[in-house]
C-alpha cells in the first residue's frame, strides 16, 4: 500500500472514529487530530517531494503505486503525485484544517455533518492522488455527493432549492465527464486506464473533437465555466461555512485540475483546434463573474460571483497553453483556495454573530470586530491581487504568460481579462467600505465579540499561507513549473 | 361451379389456416382493446391463444411434419391457457368480491 | 429411457425439494409445529443457496432441452440471494394473524416462480422456455393478489394477469411464427437456422415483446407501477428485482445466441428502448408521492440502463449485467425493504408521510440513503461501478450517443432520488413516522443489503469471478 | 375436396363466431360463441390428423374451460343488471388496430411463409407413438416439459385456491 | 553597499512589529518605534547619497549600482520578477526625498495624531508607505516597480481610508485606489506589451540603448500605432493616474480626506510624484522609441497643470488649494519631462523635471504640514473660518510663507530654480509651450497667496479655543523644511541628476527667469490686494465670471461625469443588467431544463390511466410500431 492512500485512508479513518464516538468532545477530537494528521502528512509529503527531485528522479510522477483492482476494464487504483497534485494536496490540508476550526460549533447533528465532511475530503484527496482514470472519475463524484446533505441540513437561506441544483449541475458536469472519460479510453486504443500511459498513445482527431469538448466542459462546470457557472452563486450563499470553504476552495479546483490533466493532456490536437471556443467562454466568466459581483448585496454572493470570475481565470489560463500560464493557472488555483477560504470563514464568522449577510444591513463593523474585519479586508486585498499576497502572483503569472502567446486574438482576450482586476478591485473595496467601514448600522451589532480562539486558529492559518505564497512564491513556483511542462510538452507537440 | 371446384381441389393452401388464425388472434386483440367485462376479455384471450395454437399444428402438419414440436406446443399450450384460465377466473371473483363487478373500467384506484 | 441425466439439474431439484418439503410441512404440520415454519423454510432455502454457488461444467439434457452453462449458477445464486432476502423481509408481515394461515401458499408460490426463472434460465427450447416463464408469472399473479381484501392488491392482481397473459399470447404467436419461418424450437438448431427475412423479423419482435413485458420496458412497461404499488410490498421487490434479474438475463442469452443473425435489427430496437424507457420512466417518475410507485418508475429506468449492457453483446457487456443485477438486486431490495418494514407498521407509503424520518428512524434513514444513492449510481457504493460498467460495455461498441443519453437521464434519476433523502433527512414534520421495531430477519436483510451495497463494487473480486465465466456466457 | 369442404365450413364458423364471441353484447352468447370456435378448432386439429390434440382440445376447453366460464359468469352475473355496450370510441379504436394488424401480419405472412408443402405419408398417430414421445428424454421427446408443466399445474391450483377460497 | 538594503527592510519590520502588536503598547512606543526607524533610514539614504555620489562616477558618467538583485518568481527563462536595489541618481534622489519628508512626517504626526485612536495603525501604515515607495524607486525592473507601485496604491488607500468611520474617508479611500488601479491596468498592459516584445523586465537592459532589445518592434503596430508608442503610452497611463494627471487626477482631490501629514507625505511630496520618476526611469525608451508620446505627456502635463491651477483658485477647503496645487505642480515636471530631449542641455528638461521634484516634494510637505498645523488649531479645513492667524501662531505663518514664496518662483528659494528650468526647457522647445506653463506659475503664485492671506492675514475668524501653535513635534519639521526650503535651490544639481547621468552645469537664462519672476511679483501683488484684507472684489469678480467660477469650483464637472459613468453607466448598465441576465437568463434557462421536465411529466402523466385496455392498447401499438420499422426502415 502506497502511502500516498494515507490521504484518503485518514479521512475514512476518521469516519470511522466520528461513527464511533458518542459525545461532541470526541467528535472534535477525532476531526482536530485527523485533520491535523492532514495537515502534517501533507507537509511531510512535500518534503519527501522536494527532497526526491533533488535527488534527480526526474520522473513525471512520484511516488507512484499500481494495483489491479477491475482488470476487465483496465482499471487499477493507481496513484503519484507530480508537483501539481502536491501543490492541490496542500491546498486541502489546509483548507480541511481550517474547516475544522470554522465547523467548531456546527449544529445540529455534528456527528453526521463531520461524517459528510470527511467522505467529502476524501473525495477530494483521493482525485489528487489519482493517475488512473477511472479513480479519479470515481473520486470526482464521492466529493460530489455529499455537498447536497451538507448543504440541504446545514445551510442557510434558499438551502434545499440550491443543493439540489448544485447537486444536479455538477451531476450534469460529470455526465459529460463520464462520456468524455469512457471515449478517451475506447478511441485511444488504451489497455489502461492510467493517464500518464494513454498520453503516450494517440486518439484519432476526430474523435478528439467529440471527447475534448464533453471532458472539458465536464471539469468545466465544476470549474464554474460560463454558461454553467449558476450552481455556484446559489450554492455557495447557502451553505454552511466549513461547505463553502472546501467547496469554492478545493472543489472548484477538481475542474480545473482535470480540465489540464485529463482533457489537455490527453487530447492536445482538439485542445488546440478548440481552445478558442473555450478561451471565449473563460473569458466571460472573468469578466462577466466581477461584474456580477459588483450588483450584489449578499456577502456570499459577491464571494461566489468573484469566484466564478476567479476561478474562469484558471482555465482561461490553462487554454492559454504555455508553461508560465500553466504554472499560473495552478498557482491560482491554490491563491483562490486560500482566498476564497478565507473569505467564506470570514463571512461564516461574521454571520454567526450579524445574522444577515447583507451588506446593506451592516456597516462600521470593523469598529467591534477588528479581528475580523482586518482579517477581511487582507482577504480583500488577496483578491484583488495585491503584492505580497497569493493572488498576485498567480494573477501575474497567468498574465505574463498569456501574453506570451504569439497569436494577437490570445493576446487581446488577455488584455480584457485583465481589466478583472479594475473590476474586482471595484467589488471587493464596495463590499469592504459598505459593511465594514463606516458608521454601524445596526445598534444590535454594538455588542458583538470578537473571534475566538478556534476561529482565529482558522483564520490566521490561512492568512499565513496566503502571504507565505505571495510573498515567497518561489518555493513552489518551481515544483509547479516542472510539472506542468508534461503537459505543455504534449500540447506544443 | 367449376370454378369452385377447381377452387376446392387439392389440398388446402397453408395461407387459408394462417389466414384464419390471424382472424382469430386479432379478433381476440380487439376484444381484449373493447370489452368492458374482465370475463369477456378473458374470452378473447382464449381466443388470442387458440389462435396461435392453430398455427403450430399447421406449421408442424405442412411444413416440417418430420417432428412432432408443433403438435408438443399445442398440447403444452393447451394446458397452459387452462392454467391461465383458471387463475384468471379465480383472480376476476376475486375482484367480484372486492368490487362488486367485474367490469374492467372500475380497475383505476391506481393511475398515473 | 434414462432418467439419471436428470439428475444433473441441481438447483431446478433441491429447489423443488425444499418446495414439496415445504408445502408437506405446512400441511401436516399442527400449531406447534407451524411455530417452526418460518425459520425452518428460511434455514433450508439457505442451506439451497449455499449448495448451489458452485458453477459447474456446461452440459445439455433432454436432448438440449435443457441447456447448463456456469454462468447460470452464478445467476440463480443472485436470484436466490434476492429471494432469500425478500423472505427475511417478509418474515414479519407472514406472523400476521391475518396472514399465518396464507403463508405456506406464499412460500410455495414465490419458490415456484423462482422454479420457473430456472427454467428460463436453463431453457434450451422455446417449450421449456414458454412453460418457464408462465410458470414465473402465472403463480406471479395470485401472489400480487395475495392481499385478496385489500382492494388495490385484487385490483394489482388482476392487471397483473390480464397483461401478463395478453403479452404471453402475443409472444406465443411470435414463437409459432417463428417455429412456421425456421421449423425447429431448439435454440442450438434456431441459432444457425434462423436468417433476417421479415416473417422472422416480425416473429422476433411478437415473441421478444413477451420478455420485454417482464422487463418491464417503456412501452411495455404501463402495468408496472400500478402493480407494485397494489402488490404487497415485499412480492413487489420479488417481482421488481427478481423476475427482472431472470428476464434479463434471459434477454442477452437469447438475443445472443438464438437470435445472433438478427442481430442489425434488435440492436436498433434495444436501443430506442432503452433511451425511451430511462427518458419515460425518470420523467414519470420525478413526480411521484406513493414510493412503491416511484421505485416502480425508477426500477423501469434501471432496466433501460441494464438494456446498454445487453445492447453490447459481449462478453463484457454478460459481465457487466449480471453484476449490474446483482448490484440492483441490493439497493433495491434494501430500499423496498425499508419501505415494507415501514408500511407494515404504519401503513405510510407517501414520500410526504418520509419526512423528518431520520429523526425517529436514523438507521432506516441511513440504509434507504444507501441504497438510493446506490441506485442513482453515486460512488463508492456499489451502484456507481455496476453503471460505470454497464456505460462501458456499451461505450467498446461506440454507442457513445446512448451513453450520453442515458448519463443525461442520471441527473433527472438522481433528482428524484434526492426527493426522497430530502424528505428523510432535510424536511421536518409535524408528526413524523413512529419508531419503527424490525425483528432479526429483516435486520440481517439489511446487514446483507448493506454489505452488498458497499463492498460489492470496491471488491473487483465478484465482478472478476463473474468476469471469468461470462466468455463462455 | 371434402376436405376443402369441411375446412372452409369450419372456417366460416371459426371467423364468424370469433368475431360474434367478441362482439356480442351478453356475455353467455359470448361463452357459447367462443365454445363454437373451441369446437371448430378441435374439428381443424382433426382434419389435420391431429386426433389426440382434437381429443384434448375438446377435453380441456370444452370440458374444463368453458366450465369454468360458466361458473363464473353465473357467480358474477347479477341478474336484471343492465347490458351496458362499450363506447364507440374504443371500439373503432379497437377495430381499426385489429384490421391494421391483421392487414400488416397477413402482408408479412403472405410474401414469407414457405409455401412449399412437404407432403408425408399421413399415417395415424398411435397412442403409443405419443407416449413414447411424451416421456422419452432425447431431442423431439418431452418428458422434461411435462415434469415442468405439473409443476406449473401444482402451483396454478395452489394459488387459484388461495386466491378463490374465503379465508 | 550592502546596507541599502537596512532601507527596505526596516520599515517593512516596522511595519510588521507595529501591525501585529496592534494596540497592546502604549502609542507612545510605537510612534517612538516607527520615527526611530525612520531616522535610522533617513541617515543611511544620506549616507548613500553620499557615498554614491562622490563615488561611483565613471568618466564624468554616474554609473548605476546593484547591490541586490534576487529572482523572486521566474516566468519565463528571459522573464522573470528580480527583487533588487539599483541605484542611479534619480533613485539616489528619490530615497533622500523620501526619507526626508517621511522621517519629517513621523516626526510630525507624534504631536498631529497623538489624540487618535489607533495610532498604532497609523504608524504600521506609515511604515508600510515608506517600505513599498522606497521599493518602488530602487526598483531593478519594471515589474517590480509595478510590485511596489501597487503596495504604495495600498497603503495609500488605507492611510486615506485612516478614519474608517467617516463615510467620506471611505468613499474617497475608495475612489483613490480604484481610479489609480484603473490606470495601473494600463501600467500593466503596458508592462506586458513591453516585456512580449523585449523579453525582458530589467531597466538595465530595456534603457541600455542596445537596439536589438527592441529589433522585434520594427515594423509592428497595432491600429496604426507603433507597438512601442502602445506599450509606452500604456505604462504612461498608469504613471498618470498615480501622478494625478489629467482626466484621471480627480482621486487626489478626495484623498484630502486623510490625516493631513498623510497628505503631505503621500498626495503631495512622494506617491504622487511616481508617476513623474516612472517616465523619468523609461526616459531612455521615450525619447528614443516614441518621441510622439512623449510629446504627447507634455501636453497632458500642461493642460492638467492649467486646469489644476484654474481650479485651485476659487478652492476655499485649504487641503483641496493644496491638492490642486500639486497637481499642477506635477503638471510642470511632465512637462518638463515631455519636452526633453537627451543629454548635455538637450536634457535639461529632464533635469529640470527632476530638481522640481526634489524642490516641490519639500516645499509641498512643508505646505501641507503648516495647513495641517493650521487644521489642528482650528479644526476646520475651510478657509472662510480661519483668517488673521499670523498672530496666534507666528511658526507656522514664517514657514508657510516661505514655502509659498518657494512655490510661486520667488527666488533665492528653491522653486524659483527648478521652475525656472523647467520653463526654460518648455521654451525651447516651443514658445507657446513656455508662454502657457509662465501663465500657470502666475496662477500658481496667486492662489498660494490667497491662500497664504487666507489663512494668515484678512479677517479675524471668532474660534471656540484661542487658536495656538503647535507643539514641539510639529514646529520642527516646518523649521527643517522651511529651511531646506530656502536652500535647496542652491544645489548644483545638474551635478547628480542628468538624463544621460553626466555632470551638467546648470545656466540660468536670465530671460526666462526675469519674466517669470515678474509674473509671479504681479500675481502675488494681486492677490495681496485682493486677500489681505477683507474686500468684496473677489466676490464681485465671482459673480462677473459666475460660470467659469462655479464650473471651476465644481472641478469643472469631471467628477459629474466619472459619477455618471461608474454609476449610471457600469453600475447601473452593466452590472445590474449583467446581474439580472444571469438569475433570468443563464440561471432560468437552467432552471427552465428542470421545470420543462416537471411540465412535461405532468402533461404525460395521462399516458397512465389506470386502464388495463389502455395498457394493452400501448402495448400492441409499441409491438406494431417496432415491427414496422424494423422490418421497413
Amino acid at each position: 500500500m502506497n502511502f500516498l492512500s494515507l490521504f484518503v485512508l485518514i479521512p475514512a479513518l476518521m469516519m470511522m472514529g466520528l461513527f464511533l464516538s458518542n459525545s461532541r468532545k470526541q467528535l472534535l477530537f477525532f476531526m482536530t487530530a485527523g485533520a491535523s494528521l492532514l495537515m502534517i502528512f501533507s507537509t511531510v509529503l512535500t518534503y519527501m517531494y522536494f527532497t526526491e527531485r533533488a535527488a534527480g528522479n526526474a520522473a513525471t510522477m512520484l511516488f507512484t503505486a499500481d494495483t489491479v483492482w477491475y482488470s476487465a476494464f483496465n482499471i487499477h487504483y493507481s496513484v503519484g503525485v507530480d508537483g501539481i497534485s502536491v501543490a492541490m494536496l496542500i491546498l486541502t490540508s489546509i483548507i480541511v484544517f481550517t474547516g475544522v476550526f470554522a465547523s467548531w460549533k456546527i449544529d445540529p447533528l455534528p456527528k453526521e455533518f463531520f461524517l459528510w465532511f470527511c467522505l467529502l475530503s476524501s473525495g477530494v484527496y483521493g482525485f489528487f492522488i489519482s493517475t488512473d482514470l477511472f479513480t479519479m472519475f470515481m473520486y470526482y463524484e464521492i466529493a460530489l455527493i455529499p455537498m447536497y446533505l451538507l448543504i440541504g441540513i446545514w445551510g442557510t437561506g434558499k438551502k434545499e432549492y440550491a443543493a439540489m441544483k448544485l447537486t444536479l449541475m455538477l451531476m450534469g458536469g460529470s455526465a459529460l465527464l463520464l462520456v468524455g472519460i469512457l471515449g478517451i479510453y475506447y478511441a485511444s486504443g488504451a489497455t489502461t486506464m492510467n493517464i500518464l500511459e494513454i498520453a503516450k498513445l494517440h486518439i484519432p482527431i476526430e474523435m478528439q473533437y467529440y471527447f475534448f469538448p464533453l471532458t472539458f466542459t465536464g471539469f468545466g462546470v465544476l470549474g464554474a465555466m460560463f454558461p454553467f457557472h449558476t450552481w455556484s452563486p446559489d450554492g455557495h450563499a447557502s451553505a454552511p461555512t466549513a461547505v463553502s470553504m472546501l467547496h469554492a476552495g478545493v472543489l472548484m479546483k477538481l475542474g480545473g485540475y482535470g480540465c489540464f490533466r485529463v482533457a489537455m493532456y490527453l487530447m492536445p490536437q482538439a485542445a488546440h483546434e478548440l481552445a478558442w471556443i473555450f478561451l471565449i467562454l473563460t473569458g466571460i466568466s472573468v469578466v462577466y463573474g466581477a461584474f456580477s459581483a459588483i450588483h450584489q448585496t449578499d456577502l456570499k454572493y459577491i464571494n461566489a460571483y468573484s469566484s466564478v470570475s476567479h476561478c474562469g481565470l484558471v482555465l482561461f489560463a490553462i487554454l492559454m497553453m504555455n508553461e508560465t500560464s500553466a504554472t499560473g493557472a495552478i498557482l491560482q488555483m491554490l491563491s483562490h483556495g486560500l482566498t476564497t477560504a478565507l473569505f467564506f470563514a470570514l463571512i461564516g464568522m461574521i454571520y454567526g454573530r450579524t445574522h444577515t449577510r447583507l451588506i446593506t444591513e451592516m456597516g462600521g463593523l470593523m469598529k467591534v470586530l477588528p479581528f475580523l474585519g482586518v482579517c477581511f479586508v487582507i482577504a480583500g486585498l488577496g483578491s484583488l491581487g495585491l503584492p505580497s499576497l497569493s493572488g498576485f502572483v498567480a494573477e501575474m503569472t497567468i498574465f505574463v504568460g498569456s501574453f506570451q502567446h504569439t497569436d494577437l486574438f490570445h493576446r487581446v482576450l488577455t488584455v480584457l481579462a485583465c481589466s478583472s482586476i479594475v473590476i474586482t478591485a471595484v467589488y471587493i473595496l464596495r463590499m469592504v467600505g459598505k459593511f465594514l467601514l463606516g458608521k454601524i448600522q445596526d445598534p444590535h451589532h454594538e455588542h458583538l465579540t470578537d473571534a475566538t480562539w478556534f476561529e482565529r486558529i482558522s483564520v490566521v492559518t490561512l492568512i499565513f499561507f496566503m502571504f507565505a505564497l505571495g510573498s515567497a512564491p518561489f518555493w513552489i513556483t518551481n515544483m509547479i513549473h516542472e510539472s506542468v511542462l508534461p503537459v505543455i510538452g504534449q500540447l506544443v507537440k | 361451379m367449376e370454378l369452385i371446384t377447381n377452387f376446392l381441389s387439392g389440398s388446402v393452401q397453408i395461407e387459408a389456416y394462417l389466414g384464419l388464425s390471424l382472424i382469430m388472434f386479432f379478433a381476440g386483440i380487439y376484444g381484449f382493446l373493447s370489452r368492458k367485462s374482465l370475463l369477456m376479455i378473458l374470452i378473447s384471450i382464449e381466443l388470442m391463444l387458440n389462435a396461435a395454437d392453430i398455427n403450430f399444428v399447421v406449421f408442424n402438419r405442412y411444413l416440417y411434419p418430420g417432428h412432432l414440436e408443433g403438435f408438443y406446443f399445442t398440447l403444452f399450450t393447451i394446458a397452459i391457457a387452462a392454467c391461465e384460465t383458471a387463475v384468471a377466473i379465480a383472480i376476476i371473483i376475486n375482484i367480484y368480491r372486492n368490487l362488486n363487478s367485474v367490469e374492467v373500467g372500475n380497475l383505476d384506484e391506481m393511475k398515473e | 429411457m434414462d432418467y439419471s441425466s436428470f439428475l444433473q439439474m441441481n438447483e431446478e431439484f433441491s429447489l423443488l425439494m425444499v418446495m414439496l418439503f415445504l408445502l408437506i410441512y405446512d400441511i401436516f404440520a399442527g400449531e406447534k409445529g407451524s411455530k417452526y415454519f418460518q425459520p425452518i423454510a428460511l434455514v433450508l432455502f439457505a442451506a439451497h443457496t449455499l449448495l448451489n454457488c458452485i458453477p459447474r461444467d456446461a452440459f445439455s439434457i433432454a436432448g438440449g432441452m435443457y441447456q447448463y452453462v456456469p454462468m447460470q449458477t452464478y445467476v440463480k445464486t443472485i436470484l436466490n440471494i434476492g429471494t432469500f432476502i425478500v423472505l427475511l423481509q417478509a418474515h414479519k408481515f407472514l406472523n400476521e394473524d391475518a396472514n399465518r394461515i396464507k403463508r405456506g401458499e406464499f412460500y410455495f408460490l414465490t419458490l415456484s416462480t423462482l422454479l420457473g426463472m430456472y427454467f428460463m434460465i436453463s431453457s434450451g427450447n422455446f417449450l421449456m422456455f414458454f412453460i418457464g416463464l408462465e410458470t414465473a408469472s402465472i403463480p406471479m399473479a395470485t401472489l400480487v393478489a395475495f392481499d385478496k381484501y385489500n382492494r388495490k392488491s385484487a385490483e394489482a392482481g388482476a392487471k397483473y394477469i390480464l397483461s401478463a397473459v395478453f403479452a404471453s399470447s402475443i409472444s406465443l404467436f411470435g414463437m409459432s411464427l417463428i417455429y412456421g419461418s425456421t421449423g425447429t424450437l431448439y435454440f442450438s438448431d434456431l441459432a444457425t437456422l434462423i436468417t433476417a427475412s421479415p416473417l422472422t423479423i416480425m416473429a422476433f419482435v411478437f415473441f421478444s415483446v413477451g420478455l420485454f413485458f417482464k422487463i418491464s420496458l417503456v412501452p411495455f412497461h404501463l402495468w408496472t407501477p400500478d402493480v407494485y404499488e397494489g402488490a404487497q410490498t415485499n412480492i413487489t421487490s420479488y417481482l421488481s428485482v427478481i423476475s427482472k434479474g431472470a428476464a434479463v438475463f434471459v434477454l442477452f442469452t437469447l438475443l445472443t445466441k438464438v437470435f445472433g443473425h438478427l442481430v442489425t435489427q434488435w440492436q436498433p430496437i434495444l436501443y430506442g428502448l432503452a433511451v425511451v424507457s430511462i427518458t419515460v420512466a425518470n420523467v414519470f417518475a420525478i413526480r411521484q408521492q406513493n414510493l412503491k410507485r416511484f421505485l416502480a418508475f425508477s426500477s423501469i429506468s434501471q432496466a433501460g440502463y441494464i438494456l446498454l449492457a445487453i445492447i453490447s453483446g459481449t462478453a463484457l457487456g454478460m459481465t457487466s449485467l449480471v453484476y449490474y443485477v446483482l448490484v440492483y438486486m441490493f439497493s433495491n431490495l434494501a430500499a423496498f425493504g425499508v419501505i415494507s418494514v415501514i408500511e407494515n407498521q404504519t401503513k405510510k407509503v407517501l414520500m410526504s408521510d418520509y419526512n423528518g424520518l431520520y429523526q425517529t428512524n436514523p438507521r432506516l434513514s441511513f440504509v434507504m440513503m444507501l441504497a438510493l444513492f446506490s441506485l442513482a449510481g453515486i460512488p463508492p457504493f456499489a451502484g456507481f461501478f455496476s453503471k460505470f460498467f454497464v456505460f462501458s460495455a456499451a461505450a467498446q461498441q461506440g454507442y457513445y450517443v446512448l451513453v450520453f443519453i442515458a448519463l443525461l437521464n442520471t441527473i433527472i434519476s438522481l433528482y428524484y432520488y434526492l426527493l426522497v433523502i430530502k424528505a428523510m433527512f432535510l424536511n421536518k414534520s409535524e408528526n413524523p413516522i413512529e419508531v419503527v421495531k424490525s425483528d432479526f430477519p429483516v435486520k440481517l436483510s439489511f446487514v446483507i443489503c448493506t454489505l452488498g451495497i458497499l463492498l460489492v463494487g470496491l471488491f473487483s473480486t465478484i465482478y472478476d469471478q463473474i468476469g471469468l465465466l461470462s466468455f463462455g456466457m | 375436396m371434402a376436405e376443402q369442404i369441411i375446412f372452409y365450413i369450419l372456417a366460416a364458423i371459426i371467423a364468424v363466431f370469433s368475431i360474434l364471441a367478441v362482439t356480442s353484447k351478453r356475455i353467455i352468447r359470448s361463452a357459447t360463441y367462443l365454445l363454437f370456435v373451441l369446437l371448430a378448432t378441435a374439428g381443424l386439429y382433426l382434419l389435420l390428423g391431429y386426433n389426440y390434440l382434437f381429443a384434448v382440445q375438446v377435453a380441456v376447453y370444452a370440458g374444463g374451460v368453458m366450465v369454468l366460464f360458466i361458473f363464473a359468469i353465473l357467480l358474477t352475473n347479477r341478474p336484471g343488471a343492465d347490458v351496458k355496450s362499450e363506447l364507440a370510441v374504443r371500439r373503432v379504436v379497437a377495430g381499426i388496430t385489429a384490421l391494421a394488424g391483421v392487414a400488416f401480419c397477413a402482408h408479412i405472412i403472405y410474401y414469407n411463409v414457405n409455401k412449399v408443402m412437404v407432403t408425408v405419408a399421413q399415417s395415424e398417430l398411435t397412442p403409443q407413438q405419443i407416449g413414447h414421445t411424451m416421456l422419452g428424454t432425447d431431442k423431439y421427446q418431452y418428458l422434461m416439459p411435462f415434469e415442468a408443466i405439473s409443476i406449473l399445474l401444482l402451483a396454478c391450483i395452489i394459488g387459484a385456491i388461495m386466491i378463490a377460497r374465503k379465508r | 553597499m550592502q546596507y541599502t538594503l537596512l532601507i527596505l527592510v526596516l520599515p517593512l519590520l516596522s511595519f510588521i512589529v507595529l501591525g501585529l502588536v496592534d494596540s497592546k503598547w502604549s502609542p507612545k512606543v510605537a510612534g517612538t518605534i516607527g520615527t526611530l526607524v525612520l531616522g535610522i533610514i533617513t541617515a543611511l539614504s544620506y549616507l548613500t547619497a553620499w557615498e554614491y555620489f562622490s563615488m561611483h562616477q565613471v568618466a564624468g558618467v554616474y554609473e548605476k549600482v546593484i547591490p541586490y538583485n534576487i529572482e523572486w518568481l521566474r516566468f519565463t527563462e528571459f522573464l522573470h520578477i528580480n527583487l533588487g536595489i539599483l541605484l542611479d541618481p534619480i533613485s539616489v534622489m528619490m530615497l533622500v526625498v523620501i526619507t526626508t519628508v517621511s522621517f519629517m512626517v513621523n516626526i510630525y504626526s507624534l504631536g498631529y495624531m497623538v489624540n487618535e485612536k489607533g495610532f498604532e495603525r497609523y504608524y504600521a501604515f506609515l511604515s508600510l508607505f515608506t517600505f513599498s515607495m522606497l521599493g518602488l524607486v530602487v526598483a531593478t525592473n519594471i515589474f517590480q516597480m509595478y510590485i511596489f507601485w501597487e503596495l504604495v496604491g495600498v497603503s495609500s488607500y488605507l492611510l486615506i481610508g485612516f478614519y474608517y468611520t467617516k463615510p467620506s474617508a471611505v468613499a474617497a479611500a475608495k475612489k483613490a485606489f480604484i481610479v489609480t488601479r484603473f490606470a495601473d491596468l494600463g501600467f500593466l498592459i503596458g508592462i506586458l506589451v513591453l516585456s512580449f516584445y523585449s523579453k525582458t523586465f530589467d531597466f538595465g537592459i530595456l534603457t541600455s540603448g542596445n537596439p536589438s532589445v527592441f529589433a522585434s518592434t520594427v515594423g509592428v503596430s497595432f491600429m496604426g500605432v507603433s507597438v512601442m508608442s502602445w506599450a509606452l503610452g500604456l505604462i504612461f497611463i498608469g504613471g498618470a493616474g498615480k501622478s494625478a494627471m489629467f482626466p484621471l487626477q480627480i482621486w487626489l482631490p478626495d484623498a484630502m480626506e486623510g490625516p493631513t501629514p498623510v497628505s503631505a507625505l503621500i498626495h503631495a511630496a512622494t506617491m504622487v510624484v511616481a508617476g513623474v520618476y516612472l517616465v523619468a526611469r523609461l526616459f531612455p525608451l521615450y525619447i528614443v522609441y516614441a518621441p510622439d508620446v512623449l510629446h504627447g505627456i507634455a501636453y497632458v502635463g500642461a493642460f492638467t497643470s492649467l486646469f489644476a491651477a484654474v481650479i485651485a483658485v476659487v478652492q476655499t477647503d485649504i487641503k483641496r488649494v493644496l491638492a490642486f496645487s500639486t497637481i499642477s505642480q506635477i503638471g510642470f515636471m511632465m512637462v518638463g519631462l515631455g519636452v526633453s530631449g537627451n543629454g548635455g542641455h538637450e536634457g535639461l528638461g529632464y533635469m529640470a523635471s527632476m530638481f522640481h521634484l526634489f524642490t516641490h516634494a519639500m516645499f509641498k510637505a512643508l505646505l501641507f504640514l503648516g495647513a495641517g498645523s493650521v487644521i489642528h488649531a482650528v479644526h476646520s479645513n475651510e478657509m472662510n473660518h480661519m483668517g488673521g492667524l499670523r498672530k496666534y501662531m507666528p511658526i507656522t505663518n514664517w514657514t508657510f510663507l516661505i514655502a509659498c514664496l518657494a512655490i510661486a518662483g520667488i527666488p533665492p528659494f528653491s522653486g524659483f530654480f527648478s521652475k525656472d528650468e523647467i520653463l526654460s526647457a518648455c521654451y525651447e522647445f516651443s514658445p507657446y509651450m513656455g508662454v502657457t506653463m509662465t501663465i500657470i506659475a502666475g496662477l500658481t503664485a496667486f492662489y498660494m497667496f490667497r491662500l497664504y492671506f487666507n489663512i494668515f492675514w484678512g479677517k479675524e475668524h471668532k474660534h471656540e479655543h484661542t487658536p495656538h501653535e503647535s507643539g514641539f513635534a510639529m514646529a520642527l519639521p516646518l523649521v527643517f523644511l522651511a529651511t531646506v526650503t530656502v536652500f535647496a535651490g542652491f544645489i548644483p544639481f545638474g551635478h547628480f541628476v542628468t538624463s544621460d547621468r553626466a555632470n551638467y552645469n546648470i545656466e540660468l537664462d536670465t530671460v526666462v527667469a526675469s519674466i517669470s519672476v515678474l509674473v509671479a511679483a504681479c500675481s502675488i501683488a494681486l492677490a495681496t490686494i485682493l486677500y489681505r484684507k477683507e474686500s468684496a472684489v473677489p466676490k464681485k469678480l465671482a459673480t462677473t465670471f459666475s460660470g467659469l467660477h462655479s464650473a471651476a469650483s465644481h472641478r469643472f464637472y469631471i467628477d459629474e461625469v466619472y459619477l455618471f459613468i461608474t454609476k449610471k453607466i457600469i453600475f447601473n448598465n452593466i452590472s445590474k443588467p449583467l446581474a439580472w441576465f444571469d438569475r433570468h437568463v443563464i440561471d432560468a434557462s437552467m432552471n427552465g431544463m428542470a421545470g420543462t421536465t416537471q411540465w412535461f411529466s405532468l402533461k404525460i402523466k395521462s399516458f397512465q390511466s389506470g386502464q388495463v385496455q389502455q395498457y394493452a392498447y400501448v402495448f400492441l401499438l409499441g409491438t406494431l410500431a417496432i415491427a414496422l420499422m424494423v422490418i421497413f426502415i
